[in-house]
């Protein structure tokens, strides 16, 4: 594989992980509110998956989207803006963490009710089956999400007109706190695309080149005609389901919030930004995934510990400076919201 | 130029007629490709546009909704046909969460030139799962509009302004009506397609209705006409949003509002058709505004407790009497 | 087998035919309105399956069920004074064709959303396994079904806890007009239970012995606490999807009415009375399931002419009777509808 | 004997009360096991009951629901858990098409002693998707009853009876009253589910409202006295049926109107409020029934725009100034 596209890819997992960590500062500090889903730990399925899409191609997520924005060149500073609310933001503060859009770039969305992700990405595909363009749709779901009844609805219907989808499970073997062996019959996702014979394999989640690979396979396959492919990408993520459940996925904190008789969510807040985990508890989950992938374009050679420095920084820089411009933006106005449900009425005046 | 046809050729006339001229119209549900469709509204368009513009699906209506969703954002016109609604509950996530939300939660950025189409309404005998009437559910989801036409002319315009629009719209058909034969004068212009229809001039009261109550209310009025009532007839042809100016300017006149709808009363339509007309003309009523509905019950397999359950003519008749009696 | 158990099977057959054709003609002439879905055809299903049962087992089936309920011993009279919607009906005249219920024999429904007899058949088996009881569920759906998200969520679930559900799909390769190459990916149905680790198998559902066996082997199973079982049975339905479509799959009809300018329901219900097929035309389909019987079971010793033209007259009589029952039986009042939906007030007022 | 708990303690109170007492008694849901439920209302339940009587199910809201009708039919006591109110479009058809309609159409021969319970309502910035409202969807359901407590007492009196109800139930709670706290006594003989309650008592108009917007109502009350306005204020605490005598009685004494909703005015649940309050009371009546609802509008992310969406207690208390000057 190139170097240089390792690199981008090194650099992208770099940004993904300080947003996300700068995020849940923002969320501890009262700037982003709501459910906020967080990343770290799966940056190499949506880094591995995106950096094999063509801009041409279409990206259709859930709530646990801001890195999927991010690769695929979302700006930064537009998804901070829409984690603050304000109309700078890529959905104009209307949507927030969970429903990030930007159709300039096929971002066509973040969607919270899980198992939406199949019909809408069957859907784009159906418009570019249709047209025969020579265009993809990369669906992204959990392992959760195999579950919904549009899973099955969805994918036997792209199989049977051959729908150009690659469907990405992010298997980070929880359904909040509901381990797979639990919510599933079958805990090899992959599996269970055999109900519609479509092509699916398990990979390593935590490295991206094999993400990467696997991906550039199945993309390959569905421009040939071939129909949709599947990909299982094993994972993990090293946070909480999300930051913003008002202590129900964190007992301690509410049983101490009862006890002391004060703003549960705040304590809570409070409790889940101390909780991020350290290197060492991350260590002992298993590898990190950048850690891991730096580790190795260090050894080959490719990248330099000064470099590699001035990546972090460069980041860390474009992170600070998404900041700056969310907490700078406008919130948006009540004209807004109307204007934005209005969106297509194109001068159409109603009763 | 008018000719005389059943409601289902001018919605087959509209789906023909804009489909020739845009390539971007697809029609899509269970049976509507080689069977023409259950209620034959797709009937000789597969043959015509081949099977990606007009696709039969799976039994997956929730998903074959949301496909269409999706294919709208990316520039399809998917006109969705939910066999009937009955089984349009499975389908509410991608209408109400998806369809309806999507423009406003992207911030403005999508197009969702979506139509689902459903046949409803209580039929011949098809029972309580085969019955329903969800005109208030739909009613109540802001980036919706909803359209429920009562002849073959408004079928044909509506529909094709559905179509046009680039808003999801949902287009309530009722089964009953179907066969119903109207005139159909594809040149004339028309009417916005949610501008009420006053369809008889009166005095004494007003009767607001929409879909199939539409003739029901009719009949009543010309019953009504005889016994020196004279009932004025309004079809709102579309339920969201609300005609209000055509019903008020009636209000002005009669002072007495009777409303009939095909539903359960209770949380039905015609509550917010109460409830938003009582707002703007409490002063200019006579008497509290009335509402024939059907029964609070699910609809009963036996004929003559079907019949029972929903309005009929002497229902609208006898309240209408009362009405102007109080 | 036993000879005794084969004349049995065979008489059902026989009653579920001549059922069914009388109330095609019932039909015809008015008595029987709404969606009626009828089984010639397929009887080799109902009736194999259904004799492997335990009367303490439970059928969940759809709405093409009458056959269902007469094997299980619900009485023609009931069933057909239900079609009638009588009060004597099986459900009290408010279901009809579609919704027969019998409580006494554990006939939980015939349910007319496609789909709905998997998650119903699954919170049975719910119960029967958390009270640790020797029964199972048979759940009834057909080919077009198993595209509904209700199948796999249910199947997921039965599989996950091992309930005890017995799912049987009744393969006659159409939803109303659509084949099921043109609505399935996997056309062969049992390989979708794959998804869920559910042991299945596809039989001949034109054969009742062969239905039989395989019940009883997968009941077995199922009592031995191994979870869920899958049968598909491919079979062939001789008459239309149902008699009451108002025209729509009777292009041929509606054209004529629409030409005549007459009632074209009126002339849909004549036209389809008509058209039932004849010996030949349905030799010409395929061999019939009861004539293939009754021929085996004659050529190998097991019943008489004369026996078989015996029962064939108890049928024929029984369903006569029915018919008798149905049109003497009086309707359910306003009194009677509010009655069945406040059945389980127990007496409590409401405001 | 009454002390101060929070509204998911009630909750989780009467579920382990009632799941002592009656073995056939079970919860289902995503994470009401292991992890305690979203809001903590089944806590504790999973140690002590077991997995086969608190069971944590895949995320397959129409199955899991519609697996509680079966194993209703069969005399289980399910009560479902639907994380939120936002994933219940999903389960629709189980709620409304089976629990609901089964005993009918069986012509009386099934119990459904199946309780669907439901947080919903605007809670903190959850946007569009995360912020439905259904209660007119389920209002118009003949066969279901609806009830929306408010209170820690009504939370866990409520929930008590429904799930000793033989009929299909629907609680609707609202997120943000989990971590609200109040008096409850268990001992107390609780009125019947659907009685409302009248929660202040005034003169000058009457406030009916219900869930969360109880609270709202309640303060702007006390606004309202010291401008000398005395607001009678109604917890309609069941939406199917309406206690309309409590109503009734009230706006014999008041002659004015004011509905206060979370959800929005067209075709909510105010709409019937009006029109049945509009039938019963119009002679009395000295001024229009006016509604304070939510925006036509989805629930924005934003903060700002999410309060301006819904009531507040300003817009009450305006409203209620607006409507005594009328
Ligand atoms: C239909 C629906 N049901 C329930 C939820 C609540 N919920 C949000 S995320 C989630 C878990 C999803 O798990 P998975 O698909 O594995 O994705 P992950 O969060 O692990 O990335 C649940 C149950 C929802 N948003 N939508
Ligand atoms: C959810 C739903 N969608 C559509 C229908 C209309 N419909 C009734 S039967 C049927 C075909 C079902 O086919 P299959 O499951 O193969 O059963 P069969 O009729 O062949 O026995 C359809 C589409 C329905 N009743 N429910
Ligand atoms: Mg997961
Ligand atoms: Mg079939």
């Amino acid at each position: 594989m190139e170097s240089d596209l390792l690199k981008k890819m090194l650099r992208d997992m770099l940004l993904a992980r300080a947003f996300e960590e700068r995020a849940a500062q923002a969320y501890a500090q009262g700037d982003i509110a709501g459910f906020l889903h967080l990343y770290p730990g799966e940056e190499a399925v949506g880094v591995g998956v995106l950096h094999a899409a063509e801009p041409a191609d279409y990206v259709v997520s859930t709530y646990r989207e801001h890195v999927h924005a991010l690769v695929r060149g979302v700006p930064a500073s537009t998804v901070m803006a829409e984690l603050f609310g304000r109309k700078t933001g890529c959905s104009g503060g209307m949507g927030g963490s969970m429903h990030l859009f930007d159709r300039e770039r096929r971002f066509m969305g973040g969607y919270a009710i899980v198992g939406e992700t199949f019909p809408v990405a069957t859907g784009i595909g159906y418009a570019i089956a249709m047209r025969e363009l020579p265009e993809a749709v990369i669906c992204f779901f959990g392992d959760g999400a195999v579950n919904q009844g549009t899973f099955h609805e969805s994918l036997n219907m792209a199989a049977l007109w051959k729908l150009p989808v690659l469907f990405v499970c992010e298997n980070n073997h929880y359904q909040i706190g509901t381990e797979i062996h639990r919510h599933s019959a079958v805990a090899e996702v992959y599996k269970r695309a055999c109900g519609y014979r479509i092509p699916a394999r398990r990979v390593d989640g935590m490295d991206v080149l094999t993400v990467h690979q696997a991906a550039q396979e199945a993309l390959a396959q569905i421009r040939a005609g071939n129909g949709p492919q599947f990909i299982e990408c094993e994972t993990y993520r090293f946070r909480g389901h999300s930051m913003a459940d008002p202590g129900s996925y964190r007992p301690r904190v509410e049983l101490q919030a009862f006890e002391k008789n004060e703003d549960p969510v705040k304590i809570a807040i409070a409790e889940t930004a101390a909780a991020y985990p350290s290197a060492e508890q991350i260590a002992a989950v298993g590898r990190d995934n950048i850690a891991s992938l730096a580790g190795s374009l260090h050894r080959g050679g490719h990248i330099s510990t000064a470099h590699l420095d001035a990546m972090q920084a460069e980041v860390a820089a474009q992170v600070e400076e998404a900041v700056r411009f969310a907490a700078a933006s406008p919130e948006p106005t009540l004209e807004d919201a109307q204007a934005a449900l209005d969106c297509n009425r194109q001068g159409e005046v109603l009763v | 130029m008018a000719e005389a046809i059943f409601y289902w050729q001018a919605l087959n006339r509209a789906l023909d007629t804009r489909m020739a001229a845009d390539e971007s119209i697809v029609v899509l549900g269970e049976d509507v490709g080689l069977y023409g469709g259950s209620y034959r509204v797709t009937e000789g368009l597969y043959a015509k546009y081949g099977e990606w513009r007009v696709r039969d699906t799976p039994i997956s209506e929730g998903s074959f909704t949301g496909l269409g969703v999706g294919a709208a954002m990316v520039g399809l016109r998917p006109v969705v046909e939910i066999m009937t609604i009955n089984f349009a509950l499975l389908a509410l996530d991608a209408i109400i969460n998806m369809a309806a939300k999507i423009p406003f939660m992207s911030g403005g950025q999508f197009p969702m030139p979506l139509v689902v189409r459903m046949p409803g309404g209580v039929a011949k005998q098809l029972a309580a799962q085969h019955s329903q009437r969800l005109e208030q559910t739909l009613m109540n989801v802001p980036g919706l509009r909803i359209a429920v036409p009562a002849t073959p002319q408004d079928a044909y315009w509506q529909l094709c302004q559905a179509i046009s629009s680039d808003e999801p719209i949902v287009l309530l058909e009722h089964e009953l009506l179907y066969f119903s034969k109207g005139e159909l004068d594809e040149s004339r212009p028309p009417p916005p397609m949610h501008r009420a229809e006053l369809c008889r001039p009166g005095r004494n009261l007003t009767i607001v209705t929409y879909s199939r109550m539409r003739d029901l209310a009719l009949k009543a009025a010309m019953q009504l006409a005889e016994t020196g009532i004279e009932a004025e007839v309004i079809d709102l042809r579309s339920l969201r949003p609300i005609d209000w100016d055509c019903c008020v300017a009636s209000l002005e006149k009669t002072h007495r509002l009777l409303i009939v709808e095909e539903d359960s009363g209770f949380a039905g339509a015609g509550a917010e058709i109460s409830a938003g007309l009582t707002e703007r003309c409490f002063a200019i009523l006579d008497a509290p505004p009335r509402r024939v509905a059907a029964e609070e019950l699910p609809i009963a397999y036996n004929a003559a407790l079907e019949a029972a359950s929903i309005p009929q003519v002497a229902d609208v008749v006898r309240a209408s009497q009362q009405l102007c009696r109080s």
